[in-house]
């Protein structure tokens, strides 16, 4: 905008002192009594040589600054201030972190708007730092790579390291004592990439050496990151996403020993091992030497015994084969020659049989031959008997039957003889000695002779009548 | 009556008879000889028979003795 | 009696003796003969079979003996 | 006897003899010849019986000697 | 006997014998043949025998003595 | 016996043969040729095993030796 | 023994190899070979847990160099 000088008479003009003596007034009227608010540090602006400290306050949304304003903690409230702040969050106040803060709001002409804290609430900003955490979590999850380095796998010996530490730390100090001290004699080889290890500028300071790391990544077998003998404050950074997704994504398994009591951070979350103490990281990896040279000398012993074993089971084996063969091939003969002999006797056995059951056929037939020609004669003379019987009973028959045609005819020549006619009464009458017939006509007066059964009477003839 | 006659002669001779008599062809006078004829063959047979029949018996009882002093 | 005849041809006879006598095929006078006939070929059988009775029996008495001696 | 006749010709033989007998299909007349011709044959078979025993049982006491002698 | 006969052989041939003599499928007359022929194939079996015997027990020491010489 | 052959072809060939002795499943006539071969083979075993437990036995004893050298 | 073998991998070979021959799964023929594997898997992991790598050591200081130059 131009301004216009020969304007600038006609005008109300105030000083510059005017004005801001005019704010002062106003703010010192509307703004007694100091206020709680809330705001990030952007800048911490501590003043060692006065003990002062002026933080750059801001509010941010999405990114962007919103509000700015810068601040004042006197040396004496600074000294109070931090003093709980770290007993409480266990980080000091430092570039980055939200804070709760109680505050004047004060206006004055030399500086300005500035607000002086008096009091700052430790337990929002470990709310907050709580909140950070959980969302760093979330985000490695919901990226799918919290597990990821674990899931690397641990090689058997972690011989080679690479070490992420502070070479005047005394974690440092105590691993390569405790490695090099070991009473086994492993050999370990270790090699320290200097980093902070605390407060903001370690997660950078960490991540460089990380990739610094990667380039040889072939020399290593774990990346150690090591911290300890120190104070516990300031380990925040181990929550930081940026750390924490560069160790989750790191292709050589990461071993924490960041040594302190409180909440596990998240670096030590993904790493491949956490343990707290870098003593007990070198106890860790010497461990694994140890279970190393107990397999291979469990393996040792066991090739000893079980080559021994092996040795004797097969001589075990071969010497009965031999002895079985040995057997065997005797006791085969010996069965050869008891089968040979059991066929000689078999044949002594057989003939014997074979000679008796011809006997017995043999006898059968003397047998026969003693019974049957005794049963053919006996029939014979059966039948001889029989004919002599028929002869006895036939003869009778026939005498008989003569007997009886002779009784027959002397019957018949009984009933025709005459004289039996005369008994019944009948007569013969005879002329001249002749019996008359049929046709006998003699002379009246002739002499006829009749015969009876007792007498003869005598007659003479005197007629002759027919019938 | 002739000697050398046979039983069957005489058979022969009576059945002769026997028929003749029964025809009654001939006469009462010579029936009497026929039966008297008859008669004496009759008589010569039945003694002829016995004679056979005792002979025969006793050549059998012969044979029965001798069986059983065979066996 | 023929020597020749054998123990089959005197049975055979003796056969067809009784079988005449059986059926009165001969005569009274012949009977005796016959029987008589008979008779005789009755006792060769007879002794025929006694003698073929002991023969065989001598035999096997033989046989029976060897059999024992053997044995 | 022929000599040539062997064992089983001679029980063929005493079979066919044996059978006759049984079956009565021999007369008397030929029985005594049949009944010695069975004793021979029999006295034949026990002698043959009895010298292969005999010789068989020399072969194998000859056999059981040597093995005696080779154990 | 042929010398090309093998022990099984022989023992398979006895076999036979022994069967068949047990089958009575052997007659009387041929049994001495047959018994004969056995001794000898038992004499060649026995003498076969005892010479693998001889042999195999003559390898069986070799392995006995270089086993004690080895140990 | 050819060179080739390995030690676990040995014995299966060993315990072919022996259990064919065993079970009598090879005659009289085959029974040398195989003693022989078994002997072979036994004589082939015996000295690979004892070639193997020294060769084995002087392997692990200069692991055993040096072992102490380290410790 | 390559070079490039891992004392991850070479336990496990002896641990198989151990665990073979507890198995009897290992014959006599490769007993010498896989007890002379094991012998030198046993050294090579032995000296490993021991051993200077020099290797190592070289391309380290030439890391060395360079990360003073950075600083």
């Amino acid at each position: 905008m131009q301004t216009d000088p020969s304007n600038v008479v006609q005008k109300q003009v105030f000083s510059l002192s005017e004005i801001t003596e005019s704010i002062a007034r106003m703010f010192a009227k509307y703004y007694a009594s100091p206020y709680w608010i809330r705001a990030e540090i952007s800048k911490l602006n501590f003043y060692p040589a006065s003990g002062h400290c002026f933080p750059d306050l801001v509010e941010k949304q999405d990114g962007k600054v919103k509000s700015q304003v810068r601040s004042i903690i006197w040396r004496d409230d600074l000294f109070r201030i931090s003093q709980k702040f770290e007993e409480v969050t266990r980080e000091p106040l430092h570039e980055g972190i939200a804070i709760m803060f109680q505050a004047y709001v004060k206006f004055t002409s030399e500086h300005g708007l500035s607000l002086h804290i008096i009091d700052i609430e430790p337990l929002y900003t470990l709310g907050e730092m709580a909140r950070a955490k959980l969302e760093t979590i979330g985000l490695l999850k919901k990226e799918g790579i919290f597990q990821h380095n674990k899931q690397v796998g641990l090689p058997l010996l972690l011989k080679r390291v690479a070490i992420i530490s502070a070479e005047t730390s005394k974690g440092y100090n105590d691993l390569l004592v405790t490695l090099n001290r070991n009473p086994y004699g492993y050999h370990f080889i270790t090699k320290l990439f200097p980093a902070l290890l605390q407060g903001d500028a370690a997660v950078e300071s960490i991540r460089k050496q990380l990739i610094k790391i990667k380039e040889v990544i072939g020399q290593f077998d774990a990346v150690l990151i090591i911290r300890g003998g120190g104070d516990e404050v300031g380990l925040a950074c181990y929550d930081h996403y940026d750390l924490a997704r560069e160790v989750a994504l790191f292709p050589l398994p990461v071993i924490t020993g960041i040594g302190h009591s409180t909440n596990e951070t998240v670096v030590e979350m993904v790493a491949c091992i956490n343990k707290i103490t870098p003593t007990d990281v070198a106890h860790f990896m010497i461990a694994g030497f140890r279970s190393f040279e107990d397999r291979v000398q469990i393996s040792t012993q066991k090739l000893f015994a079980e080559v021994e074993k092996t040795i004797e089971w097969q001589t075990a084996v071969f010497n009965n084969l031999v002895t079985g063969f040995q057997q065997s091939g005797r006791s085969f003969v010996k069965n050869e020659h008891e089968t040979l002999e059991q066929i000689g006797l078999d044949i002594r056995e057989s003939v014997g049989v074979a000679v008796f059951n011809h006997r017995i056929a043999l006898s059968r037939f003397e047998t026969a031959l003693m019974v049957h020609p005794g049963q053919l004669l006996g029939n014979c003379r059966m039948l001889l008997h029989s004919q002599v019987k028929m002869l006895g009973f036939h003869k009778t028959h026939f005498i008989n039957g003569h007997s009886g045609a002779l009784d027959g005819l002397g019957e018949k020549v009984q009933l025709l003889d005459p004289v039996n006619v005369l008994k019944r009464g009948f007569t013969i009458t005879r002329y001249k000695g002749k019996a008359i017939t049929f046709g006998f006509d003699p002379e009246p007066g002739a002499i006829i002779e009749t015969e009876t059964v007792n007498e003869k009477l005598s007659s003479v003839f005197a007629e002759k009548k027919p019938k | 009556m002739s000697k050398t006659i046979t039983y069957a002669e005489a058979i022969e001779e009576l059945e002769t008879i026997v028929s003749e008599i029964e025809n009654a062809s001939i006469g009462v006078d010579e029936l009497s000889e026929k039966v008297k004829r008859a008669a004496e063959l009759i008589k010569f047979c039945r003694s002829k028979l016995t004679a056979t029949e005792r002979e025969v018996g006793s050549i059998l009882k012969n044979l029965e003795t001798e069986a059983l002093e065979v066996e």
